[in-house]
């Protein structure tokens, strides 16, 4: 704690500077100007959020200031005085703590090795002083973390709270966190926004990147908003102290967008439900192991039209339920039937010919070859097959057309079609890969997390365009850990729990109420008990 | 083959265990930080035949043969450079890297040694043994085992000091965490590439240090591709121990005693073909990797380079 | 035929103190004495030797040397097409009228005089074979010595073992098995070996035997006694100039590939290496069993094949 | 380990090979002989310093092994084997999989030739009598390779070091069979019976080439199309490239990484048998090229590409007909070559990174 009082008192003298300032920053990749003449001054005792697009350059901010990269023009300026970052090293002596997208963390290592890493190799770890830092972190900002566990074992939240952790103890005058609430539940994330809150209280300075502009409101004090690498437009706290909540988001979709957002909360959607059922799931049971979920008695259908929304925290066996599904992941008893048909022992490819696709939620990991062309990938389920391959003999002309057209009809931001697709951004991945699972004869189509990571933008269109698949006839599985999204598509909600289902809703369009009964059922709670008590 | 457990054959068998060991020991250990630390370091038969090269080299010119153990570790690190540069600093492959580095020194010592010492042969005297007190009494293990070269001991002795540091020390951590998730390391302000090269080098300097124990205690004298695939053998005891010092020691003694029984057996008069016995070695190993090899779970991050910033 | 030219060709470079040695220096010893050029091509390894052959023919040998058993396929074909005679090694059968000769190389007779003397000097009671392979010359050695041992005292046991695997230039295999030979008690080892040798001297010279007297080492084909340090006990010399100066007077004389070559103790191409090491009086002995053998008194039958020796040596109790 | 994040890199790196053909010529041509220049004089420099004449040894190479007439056949002999090997690597290299035990493979291959054929010579027609040795070499070849293939199929077991102790173990065990099983009776020397020279490959035209390079290069073509144009070669280099990708698009991955054993190792075995049915004739015990490791680093040189891989296994080859007359004729060891390669890998790779900063200062 003594650390964090000191910090305070060397801050500088003058606040106007702030604690970092961006002097017209300006980063250049193949192709894209990523960052565009860009000035910001973060300030301590803020939460400076930072919210646009995908691809407006958030994340080439943060890395710049994290040291991975150096800005082409402008410069850096720390408590006012011009400064390089020229490496990670640089960014942490300067006071600036990053906790990235994706974990940083080494899984094999123990969270008290997690912590001191970094830490000069000559030097022997000192135990007692981390604990009892430790023990003061616990007290200011409710922070316990088991010392001597594996960190790959703990959940995503505690995770993230390690890098955080860290972060203090580094004694840092900036915090910077880049979508940190994406994996963490609606509490989880109310509480990241009161530590950021007590962070920024003790004089520290929080950069917040966001995609929830009501997180971006209730957590943010300062509010810049990024635009194809410029800055758009900034709410300072004075502006925002004015603004209800829906008065910010609407000005704020103003500045991201330049067009008005059309009414706050997506409309539920007209359900196209029919009495076909589609895809009938009986008793399915998968082997659990260490690090995942077993899937217990797994009863469900789909049918035509239907969306079948599947709620639950992350990791409670709804991608294993996907899985399944889709024929990645061995079924240890149950049944499986697709439109009559037992599909149960059939493969990926098999079920796949039949109508049944899985949108993965694992875009990088398994849903694209990152070093292979989007013209490649957009095909990657379908090798092999007419009209892009003549008895096992690639049709490059066809394949290369067949990419054109899903990049223009869904609007892909890419130079063309042989750009290796790792280089797009997340939600132009997704982009492609929504494009090459409804190609052809989709009968039921499984989305995992189908939006996660992309802009406001992005949702809407997707969004609306699995409503048109389910009007289409289709069956939908909606896999999703954002209620909101649930609650304006699906039809019934099933809410799964440590690889169980405990419990299925109609979406009678009951707002707080159903919300609440979701989200006792996502802790565990069973229906039937909930009834009886 | 009733001649079996014999005292003779028994001491035969534990004196040629522990001198095939000691090579692959070394090696294997120097091969260990390297893949902990995310480098598949393949060059290194290639460390190994330069230390055997430049640690004869120098025993033999400056008619010592502890110089000549420092020239071999100064001849392994040379190579070691070359991998640094190549692999971790410009992020080429490691493999092919490595192998080519192999296949280079394969051909310049050969050729060194074609125009130096391929007329003469020359040897270095034998060299001294350090009876341990006491244990150097005890019969047949006494003999086989405490009555060793010193560097031996060093290598034995390496094994704890190493076990200590991949435990208990932050360059131990950080070395697990290059070859986990070397960007991890990066942003928490580690140097990974500090730390990559420095673990190729230390596998250099034990490469060479194993080479130059084949040449001077070995052999005496430096023969072209005297080393015949004992640094390849160091990265299978490495890729199969695990992370652990202890079982790299444990994996070549068994490999040692393996291929010291094609000879024991021999002694003892067994009537099985010499090269039949001879693939019992690499059969042993196998047959491990086919009962352990699963479980040989390798650094996420080995033989992968890291950039900055790049994915 | 005319001879002007004739050309020797060996796996490894001819400074081994062994047999390409030996190879290299009686050929140039034979073109000398008949007065020929000779082109020495040595280091071809042990692969396909064609390429050099053609061009040593195209270059004009008249009589190529090929000495190397691996060479022995190669060198008829090429004899064959390119109608240069070639003298192979080991192919006894391989006779072809002014095309191919073969001088199958035996110190045998040698081998078996040394066991000899290791049986009369042996202290422990046991001495050692180290081979580092099971070519058909080395074989007979092999079984040579162990023969001559077991004549001159039965209860000699001999310890037999092969190195390993691409062993002609494992210096260390050569000492870590000589060492556990040593260990299992022999206090002569017979070393046979290329690179390998080096090692088996390295084990002798560092290891005592298991009464504590120094080891000694008999060597073959070569004369390393200038690199010795008191543990040479002999050496089976092999001299193969006889062999080369007859096969080009054979030549001239048209009379090539009618016959095989052999070396022997009778023109002294094979003969044991006297060292300070040697007892005298048991060197005066084994001098008056050579003295037999030449005159025909003693005859040792050459066995060749791995197996055989391998029953010659098996203890069997 | 995954190593398909290193064939991944080598894929964008042919990315980039295909960006640098739209660049000047001038800088490619910078590119690509600056380098080459510099393992040359690097190499020379290495000559200097052991007393050689740099410059005469090169030009003997040169004149030897490329601009005689019969160097040239030799060289051309030469190059059989070491293409089915690259047929062998590019096939396992593009899809991920690292194959070290070629040796092994190849040996084998040759040993079950050597055993096979030369007893079917007259049982059955000359052209039937290599293709048997051929079939039969493939199928040993791949045999050898099963084990790896199957833990690494479904153990996920690193190849690395399974391929290369099989290797290990091939080598001895084809030397046992040599002199065990498939011995020629008639010899002293442990080796096989041997293929008369009338029926082997035959020979082109009037010279000496065995007509095994025609098949060679045939083999290094077929695979280059076929993992760049077919549906199948596309499914291995989605294996290669990210192993769960192609389960997800509903692969079998552990089939085609069989697949990819199974064709490497095949391949590795018909260069032996080229090498026995078009050159040798038989195999003698311990006998052992070690061709394999050596063809790695002119495959990677090669990216991986089939033409650009003949291009470099016909410069090898010379070099290697070169240097065995050179070691005659200048008493520079033979081994002298292996300084060169590994020279040109250090310097082509040192020029690929120059390239790679200099574009990046560009941007
Ligand atoms: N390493 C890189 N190489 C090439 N282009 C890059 C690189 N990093 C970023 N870009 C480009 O810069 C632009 C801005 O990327 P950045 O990651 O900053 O976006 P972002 O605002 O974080 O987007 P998102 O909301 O998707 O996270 C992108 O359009 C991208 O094309
Ligand atoms: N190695 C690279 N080469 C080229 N472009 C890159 C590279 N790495 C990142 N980019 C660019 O950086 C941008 C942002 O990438 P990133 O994956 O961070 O997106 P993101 O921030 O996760 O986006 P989203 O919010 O959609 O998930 C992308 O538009 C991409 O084009
Ligand atoms: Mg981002
Ligand atoms: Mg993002």
């Amino acid at each position: 704690m003594s650390g964090l009082a000191t910090q305070e008192m060397d801050l500088p003298p003058d606040p106007g500077a702030g604690v970092i300032g961006l002097n017209n920053v300006t980063k250049h990749f193949p192709g894209v100007i990523a960052v565009d003449n860009v000035s910001l001054t973060i300030h301590a005792g803020e939460v400076h959020v930072l919210l646009g697009e995908n691809g407006a350059g958030k994340s080439t901010l943060v890395g710049m200031l994290a040291g991975l990269q150096e800005p082409d023009d402008g410069f850096l300026a720390l408590a006012g005085n011009r400064a390089r970052l020229a490496s990670p090293v640089a960014s942490l002596d300067a006071g600036i703590s990053t906790v990235f997208q994706h974990s940083m963390l080494v899984p094999t290592l123990t969270v008290f090795e997690n912590l001191i890493l970094g830490a000069p190799w000559y030097k022997r770890p000192n135990r007692a002083t981390i604990e009892q830092r430790m023990g003061a972190l616990q007290r200011d900002f409710a922070l316990s973390l088991p010392l001597d566990a594996i960190t790959g074992e703990l959940s995503l939240g505690q995770q993230q709270q390690i890098e955080i952790a860290r972060a203090l103890l580094r004694d840092s005058r900036v915090v910077i966190l880049d979508e940190a609430t994406s994996m963490l539940t609606p509490q989880g994330a109310e509480e990241l926004g009161a530590r950021m809150r007590k962070l920024v209280q003790s004089g520290l300075a929080v950069i917040f990147i966001t995609h929830k502009l009501s997180e971006a409101y209730r957590f943010g004090d300062r509010i810049s908003v990024l635009k194809q690498g410029r800055l758009a437009g900034q709410l300072g706290p004075e502006r925002l102290a004015t603004l209800s909540e829906d008065q910010a988001i609407d000005e704020i979709v103003q500045l991201m967008f330049g067009r008005d957002s059309g009414g706050g909360d997506a409309e539920r959607r007209q359900t196209s439900c029919t009495d076909e059922v589609l895809l009938d799931v009986v008793g399915l049971e998968t082997e659990g192991g260490a690090d995942v979920m077993g899937l217990h008695a797994i009863s469900l259908q789909v049918r035509a039209g239907e969306i079948l929304g599947i709620a639950g925290i992350d990791g409670n066996g709804q991608k294993q339920l996907a899985e399944a599904l889709a024929g990645q992941r061995p079924v240890a008893r149950g049944r499986v039937q697709l439109q009559n048909n037992t599909v149960t022992s059939a493969n990926v490819a098999e079920r796949r010919r039949m109508g049944l696709r899985y949108l993965t939620d694992d875009r990088l990991g398994e849903g694209s070859i990152g070093a292979f062309p989007i013209s490649d990938n957009t095909v990657l389920k379908d090798v092999g097959e007419p009209p892009f391959w003549l008895r096992g003999i690639e049709r490059p002309a066809q394949i290369a057309q067949h990419a054109r057209d899903l990049i223009q009809h869904f609007q892909v931001r890419t130079p063309n079609e042989t750009t290796p697709i790792g280089r797009l951004s997340g939600g132009n991945i997704q982009k492609i890969l929504l494009g090459r699972e409804l190609l052809g004869n989709a009968r039921v189509v499984v989305f995992n997390k189908p939006t996660y990571g992309l802009d406001l933008q992005n949702i809407e269109a997707s969004r609306q365009r699995i409503g048109e698949i389910a009007a289409a006839g289709k069956g939908v599985i909606l896999i999703s850990t954002d209620l909101d999204e649930l609650m304006a598509l699906a039809d019934r909600i099933i809410v799964m729990e440590g690889g169980r289902i405990r419990g299925t809703l109609d979406n009678d369009g009951g707002g707080e109420a159903l919300r609440l009964r979701i989200g006792r059922l996502m802790a565990g709670e069973e229906l039937e008990q909930k009834a009886t008590a | 083959m009733e001649a079996l457990l014999t005292e003779a054959f028994l001491s035969s068998l534990l004196t040629g265990a522990i001198v095939a060991a000691i090579p692959m020991l070394l090696a294997g250990l120097g091969e260990q930080m390297s893949e902990k630390a995310g480098v598949l370091n393949i060059g290194i038969e290639g460390m190994m035949l330069m230390g055997a090269y430049l640690g004869f080299f120098v025993a033999f010119q400056f008619d010592s043969i502890w110089l000549g153990f420092l020239g071999g570790i100064v001849g392994g690190m040379l190579v070691a450079v070359l991998m640094a540069v190549l692999c971790v600093r410009l992020g080429l492959n490691q493999i092919v890297i490595g192998i080519g580095l192999t296949l280079g020194v394969e051909g310049l010592t050969a050729l060194l040694h074609h125009f130096q010492f391929s007329r003469t042969y020359p040897r270095l005297p034998a060299p001294v043994r350090a009876d341990l007190p006491l244990l150097s009494d005890i019969p047949v293990i006494g003999p086989s085992i405490f009555s060793r070269h010193p560097i031996v001991y060093i290598a034995l002795l390496s094994v704890v000091v190493l076990a200590y540091l991949y435990r208990r020390t932050n360059l131990g951590m950080t070395l697990r965490a290059a070859g986990e998730s070397p960007a991890a390391l990066d942003v928490a302000g580690g140097n990974v590439e500090g730390v990559r090269v420095f673990s190729v080098l230390f596998t250099g300097a034990m490469a060479g240090l194993g080479g130059a124990y084949l040449a001077n205690v070995g052999a005496g004298l430096f023969i072209p591709f005297m080393t015949g695939g004992a640094g390849f053998i160091g990265i299978v005891l490495a890729m199969l121990a695990r992370g652990r010092p202890l079982w790299v020691l444990i994996g070549a003694l068994i490999f040692g005693a393996a291929l010291s029984l094609t000879t024991a057996l021999q002694v003892a008069g067994s009537n099985i073909p010499t090269d039949v016995i001879q693939m019992l070695p690499f059969a042993a190993v196998m047959l491990v990797l086919m009962v352990f090899g699963r479980k040989a779970r390798l650094p996420a991050a080995l033989g992968i380079s890291y950039e900055r910033g790049a994915r | 035929a005319d001879v002007d030219t004739i050309a020797v060709l060996t796996p490894e470079q001819g400074s081994d103190f062994g047999w390409n040695q030996q190879g290299v220096d009686a050929a140039r010893a034979a073109a000398e004495a008949t007065g020929v050029e000779i082109i020495v091509a040595e280091g071809l390894g042990y692969g396909d030797v064609r390429a050099p052959m053609r061009e040593l023919a195209a270059e004009g040998a008249d009589l190529m040397l090929a000495h190397a058993s691996g060479y022995n396929t190669a060198g008829p074909e090429i004899a064959d097409e390119t109608g240069v005679p070639v003298a192979i090694v080991d192919s006894p059968e391989a006779l072809k009228a002014g095309l191919v000769a073969d001088y199958t190389l035996s110190g045998h007779e040698g081998a078996w005089l040394a066991g000899r003397l290791a049986a009369k000097m042996t202290t422990t009671g046991t001495v050692g074979i180290v081979v580092s392979g099971e070519p058909p010359s080395w074989n007979s050695q092999s079984a040579g010595f162990a023969q001559g041992v077991q004549a001159e005292n039965s209860d000699v046991k001999i310890l037999y073992s092969v190195i390993g695997p691409a062993a002609y230039s494992d210096a260390a295999g050569g000492n870590r098995v000589t060492t556990s030979v040593i260990a299992a008690g022999a206090d002569i080892i017979f070393g046979q070996g290329n690179g390998s040798s080096f090692g088996m001297i390295q084990a002798v010279e560092s290891n005592k035997a298991t009464d504590g007297s120094d080891v000694l080492f008999i060597d073959v084909i070569g004369d390393k006694s200038s690199l010795d340090k008191g543990h040479f006990l002999t050496s089976v010399v092999w001299d193969m100039t006889p062999v080369y100066t007859a096969m080009i007077e054979d030549l001239k004389a048209d009379k090539f590939g009618t016959r095989s070559y052999a070396i022997s103790l009778a023109d002294d191409s094979v003969k044991l290496l006297k060292t300070p090491q040697v007892d005298e009086v048991a060197w005066g002995e084994v001098m008056a069993m050579r003295d037999q053998i030449v005159a025909g008194d003693l005859s040792i039958e050459p066995i060749f094949d791995a197996q055989a020796v391998r029953d010659l040596v098996t203890v069997s109790e | 380990m995954s190593m398909a994040d290193d064939i991944e890199t080598s894929e964008t790196a042919s990315v980039q090979v295909a960006v640098m053909r739209r660049r000047p010529a001038l800088r490619v041509a910078m590119l690509t002989l600056g380098p080459i220049l510099a393992a040359f004089v690097l190499s020379a420099v290495i000559l200097m310093l052991v007393g050689v004449d740099p410059l005469k040894y090169y030009s003997y190479i040169l004149q030897r092994g490329l601009f005689s007439g019969l160097g040239l056949e030799q060289t051309a002999t030469r190059m059989a084997p070491l293409l089915f090997l690259c047929a062998s690597l590019i096939i396992a290299f593009r899809a991920g999989i690292w194959n070290l035990g070629t040796d092994g493979q190849f040996l084998l291959g040759a040993v079950i030739a050597a055993a096979t054929a030369p007893l079917l010579v007259g049982v059955l027609p000359g052209w039937l009598v290599l293709l048997v040795g051929f079939v039969l070499a493939a199928l040993v070849g791949a045999l050898w390779s099963i084990l790896p293939a199957l833990l690494r199929a479904y153990h996920g077991v690193n190849e690395i070091i399974t391929t290369l102790m099989m290797s290990f173990l091939g080598v001895l065990f084809a030397s046992v069979l040599v002199k065990l099983v498939f011995l020629d009776p008639a010899t002293t020397v442990p080796q096989t019976r041997t293929l008369p020279v009338a029926d082997r490959l035959p020979r082109l035209f009037d010279t000496s080439i065995s007509s095994g390079l025609i098949w060679g290069l045939i083999a290094v073509i077929a695979v280059h199309l076929m993992m760049t144009r077919t549906a199948f070669g596309l499914r291995l280099r989605m294996v290669g490239a990210n192993p769960h990708a192609a389960a997800h698009a509903g692969l079998s991955v552990p089939l085609l990484t069989m697949a990819v054993f199974a064709l490497s190792a095949g391949f590795a075995g018909l260069a032996g048998a080229s090498e026995i049915l078009g050159v040798a004739g038989n195999v003698r015990a311990d006998w052992n090229p070690a061709y394999g490791l050596m063809v790695i680093p002119l495959v990677f040189l090669a990216r991986f590409h089939g033409i650009a891989a003949i291009i470099l296994v016909f410069f090898y080859s010379a070099m290697l007909i070169g240097s065995e007359s050179a070691a005659r004729r200048l008493g520079v060891p033979q081994d002298f070559t292996l300084v060169l390669v590994a020279s040109l890998l250090i310097c082509l790779g040192l020029g690929e990174y120059i390239d790679h900063r200099m574009r990046q200062k560009e941007q």
